[in-house]
């Protein structure tokens, strides 16, 4: 238990940081996990110089998701689009701290996904490509 | 008779366990532990006598069918079905389900005609109506459900009418724990007409079920919840309407003749049992249905009453925990879903995990419930056979940590 | 590396036996014998991490839903699947068919279009195209197959038309061991807009296929047939493909939203995976593709054209005895199908029998075939990875004594 | 082997009693089975005092569904109806002598099933009863 809910971890899910919207958002998307009902929107704006300088995210869910949208958030701010698109499930994961296993992994990984499929407009089958076996 | 403690020295996974903590097992409402008989029993079938059924004519596959069609009279006299014929097995209770809305669905439900279900169903027994309904233009209602967790029978009452053909409701919620009226929707529901479907996928596991004396026309229910193995449901329904339904999957075995112009069909059961079957399974379902009898249906349910109300009383005193469905053990089964203040059910679910308790996080396949209660999820304990109270303390011992550490 | 003797070890049937005479079991068309690391393998998850799949937060499930999950990885590589989505969890080879038939089929079969299968077909690949053409308007057309056995590729050829949507044909034929010149029906298949369905049933098992070199569209196949338990089976099929068709089941898992109004589903593969899948089967079936890559499929090919080829020399010496199909091993798998004289072959079998040599008698779900050749039923020996040619010899003593009996 | 196919079963095999047809029969039924594809009819000649006189089986098949429909046929002939109907399963049984698995069990009772679903007029229902469990 004191393992899975680090103090980083209940940090975040806490104090979530960039919590909220984006008037004038250049990048709107959200995503559901239909398993267990987690919800995440993210908010970009991205400027002229495909920098990300504004960010914000909107959830509900458990403390892994909404914790790790908090972190990703973090990770992407003042990143240009090209450098936030590399930012994949390892980086994620090593944010987090601790070891998941399959079904809460798609609560870590929801903001990516808002994220990739949303916000940068990857199909599904192309953000998951890496994810072919 | 009923001896707990005897009864989890039968269970390998209680005994060595798979987690680093002993498992306190509450999730058997998604599918229970498996008795070593019922283990030993597959096995055995690998090991000694590994064949195909029915078309073998030699030692092993002889052996192999009459194992397997002993198996299909254990489980029709184990819900007193009126013959063995009415037993048809298939991979889930969902398949069962399925099988009856695609075959006696089609054949049955009309443009303008009603199907009623209720608020408080698995997608199983609500998806299949649906589907059904939009294919043929047919109207799918929903008995609400009280605040309680309670089905609204005025409201039933008021949606019966010569158009309903099937009334398709569970015997036993598995959210709410909730058993209906089901004799009660039964009489009403062929009043007008109506063929009533059970879903039993709960029920059959955990309390006595009687075909004959409920007059039901389909009961449908999984072997993987009530300590059989995985992939073996069955169907049973009235054998003069499975006579007269077409069949479902088509292939080898459920054939009388085939020819190039077209094909005629075996008798039943086999005329719903397309292909080579879950054999294993099935034996493995019959030795569950041995177990299950030697501690008495009746006995199993005044455990789960017992432990029911001893969990309720401990639940209650566990700060901002909500409980939904009845407050009273007679009406209800051994699912006790709840929310614990604002901590998202994942997180109850993995701390307690961390604790050795497995409980469900989720909506519990019923979406539309949960969001008539406007929740995502819920946390779900449930109880069976080789649950004691002890097995609650830590219930409650991981929900206080659950408080300390999320709030 | 491919040692029968050290293989036999692995198969506890063939050790300890469950006939008073050591087993020589010659049946492995219809099912496969299992290698203790498969039934192990059950046993564990039973014994160990017995849980739900996908939903479960706690250790043992998602240990379980892992294992499920790395079996149809396993699955997905054997048959050289574009990706893990493209494995579909069934029943059966039987039941894969169905669900092409039933999504596919309802979605894409309109009156007038045409329907090619072969002569050879075993039921689970005839009869659903046959209820499909019923129900929609369509036609069934049947690849003759002449007296050698092979398929009249001339008449095929003749039957292609842009009204042809589907050619459903056996990669290896069950009966006859016929392996068809499946790459030449493909091209001319595609060449006029057709998809293509292989039944992989007997060919998945007894030799390498490759889903990408092939250009197929779909295949099924069947887990007890490859060492696998039973009670599951597999359908690939190409991702854009599933992606179009509507579910077959619907229920739990199967998912995104559901409301009273209506639901939306999940994504591949879970969308046609509805209810609680066969999840020991499933983990069981993975350490079957384990054992069989171990093996390597082209070493398996090989040895069964070794015993086939000592088959039909020993078996073309017994008087009376006429064999079905291709005489040369390259074409043919590893299914013999004979008539001894006049002897019935259910006589046959049951004489075997009493000598400790298992195989089939009947008309091996394929009655069309059998009515071509005027026959009502046929004796079926046939060879898998544990079968050696002291097996064969064995057989031929047993058809010795059938002729010294009944002549 | 020598246990299965007993000298009384292959003596009823290889000289069938009453094989053939009857032209003037008052009843006639033929059934298969449809696992193996053996095929039995019976013809019947019943005279005004209810009493089976004549008797006529035609058939294809195992040696087991052929000897037992020719032994059913010495069982019957002579009797009344009613007489005849009492005969069951355990009497074909007990006259084959031998132990037979469920498979080979459709081919022994096949020429009982065309007696007593077709020239009986029972309802397969009917005579299955004592089946049902
Ligand atoms: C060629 C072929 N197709 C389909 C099947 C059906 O397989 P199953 O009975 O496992 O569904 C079989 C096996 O009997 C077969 O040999
Ligand atoms: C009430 C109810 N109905 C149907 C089902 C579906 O059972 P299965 O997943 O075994 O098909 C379940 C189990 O999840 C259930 O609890």
């Amino acid at each position: 238990m004191d393992d899975f809910y680090r103090e980083n971890i209940l940090d975040h899910y806490r104090n979530p940081r960039n919590a909220g919207t984006l008037e004038d958002a250049t990048h709107t998307h959200e995503e559901n996990n239909p398993l267990c009902g987690d919800v995440i929107r993210i908010d970009l704006h991205v400027n002229d110089d495909n920098v990300i300088n504004e960010v914000a995210f909107k959830g509900r869910g458990c403390a892994i998701s909404q914790a790790s949208a908090s972190m990703l958030m973090e990770m992407i701010q003042g990143k240009t689009l090209d450098e936030a698109k590399a930012i994949g499930k390892e980086e994620i994961l090593e944010a987090l701290g601790i070891e998941i296993g399959p079904t809460r992994l798609k609560c870590a990984l929801l903001s990516l996904k808002v994220l990739k499929a949303g916000a940068y407009g990857l199909s599904e089958s192309e953000w998951n490509k890496d994810d072919d076996w | 008779m009923f001896d707990v403690e005897k009864i989890i020295q039968d269970f390998p996974i209680l005994n060595q366990g798979g987690t680093s903590k002993p498992l306190t097992y509450l999730d058997s409402t998604a599918s229970s532990q498996k008795p070593t008989a019922v283990i030993e029993a597959m096995d055995t079938y690998y090991r000694e006598y590994n064949a195909n059924v029915h078309r073998g004519i030699y030692q092993i596959s002889e052996k192999a069918s009459d194992a397997y069609e002993k198996s299909r009279k254990k489980v029709g006299r184990f819900i007193n079905a009126r013959n063995w014929r009415e037993i048809i097995f298939t991979r889930n209770a969902t398949e069962s389900l399925n099988l009856v809305a695609y075959s006696w669905g089609q054949a049955n439900i009309k443009a303008g005609d009603v199907i009623i279900t209720t608020e408080m169903e698995h997608h199983a027994n609500l998806i299949p109506w649906q589907q059904l309904a939009a294919r043929n233009g047919a109207t799918v209602k929903y008995i609400p459900v009280t605040e309680q967790g309670y089905l609204d029978m005025a409201a039933f009452e008021a949606m019966l009418s010569p158009e309903v053909k099937l009334v398709a409701v569970t015997q036993m919620s598995n959210v709410l724990g909730t058993i209906p009226p089901i004799d009660d929707i039964i009489e009403k529901a062929h009043a007008v007409g109506a063929l009533v479907l059970l879903d039993g996928a709960q029920s059959v596991p955990h309390m006595p079920v009687d075909v004959q004396a409920l007059d039901c026309d389909f009961l449908a229910f999984s072997g993987h919840k009530m300590l059989g193995p995985t992939g073996i449901g069955v169907l049973w329904a009235r054998e003069e309407i499975l006579n007269a339904m077409p069949p479902f999957m088509t292939g080898g075995d459920m054939i009388k003749h085939v020819s190039f112009e077209g094909s005629t069909w075996n008798d039943l059961p086999w005329k719903f049992e397309a292909g080579t079957p879950a054999i294993a399974e099935v034996i493995g379902l019959g030795y569950a249905v041995d177990y299950l009898n030697t501690l008495g249906m009746d006995n199993i349910r005044q455990h789960e009453i017992d432990i029911v109300t001893y969990a309720l009383d401990q639940l209650n005193q566990v700060e901002g925990l909500r409980i939904f469905g009845p407050k009273t053990p007679e009406n209800r089964g051994g699912s006790i879903s709840f929310t614990l203040g604002d901590i998202h059910p994942h997180d109850v679910s993995a701390i307690l995990d961390s604790e050795g308790v497995a409980v469900r996080a989720g909506h519990h396949c019923a979406m539309p419930l949960h969001e008539k209660f406007g929740l995502a999820a819920t946390t779900r304990a449930s109880f069976y056979i080789y649950n004691t109270n002890s097995d609650v303390d830590r219930l409650v011992i991981g929900l206080d940590k659950c408080l300390n550490l999320m709030a």
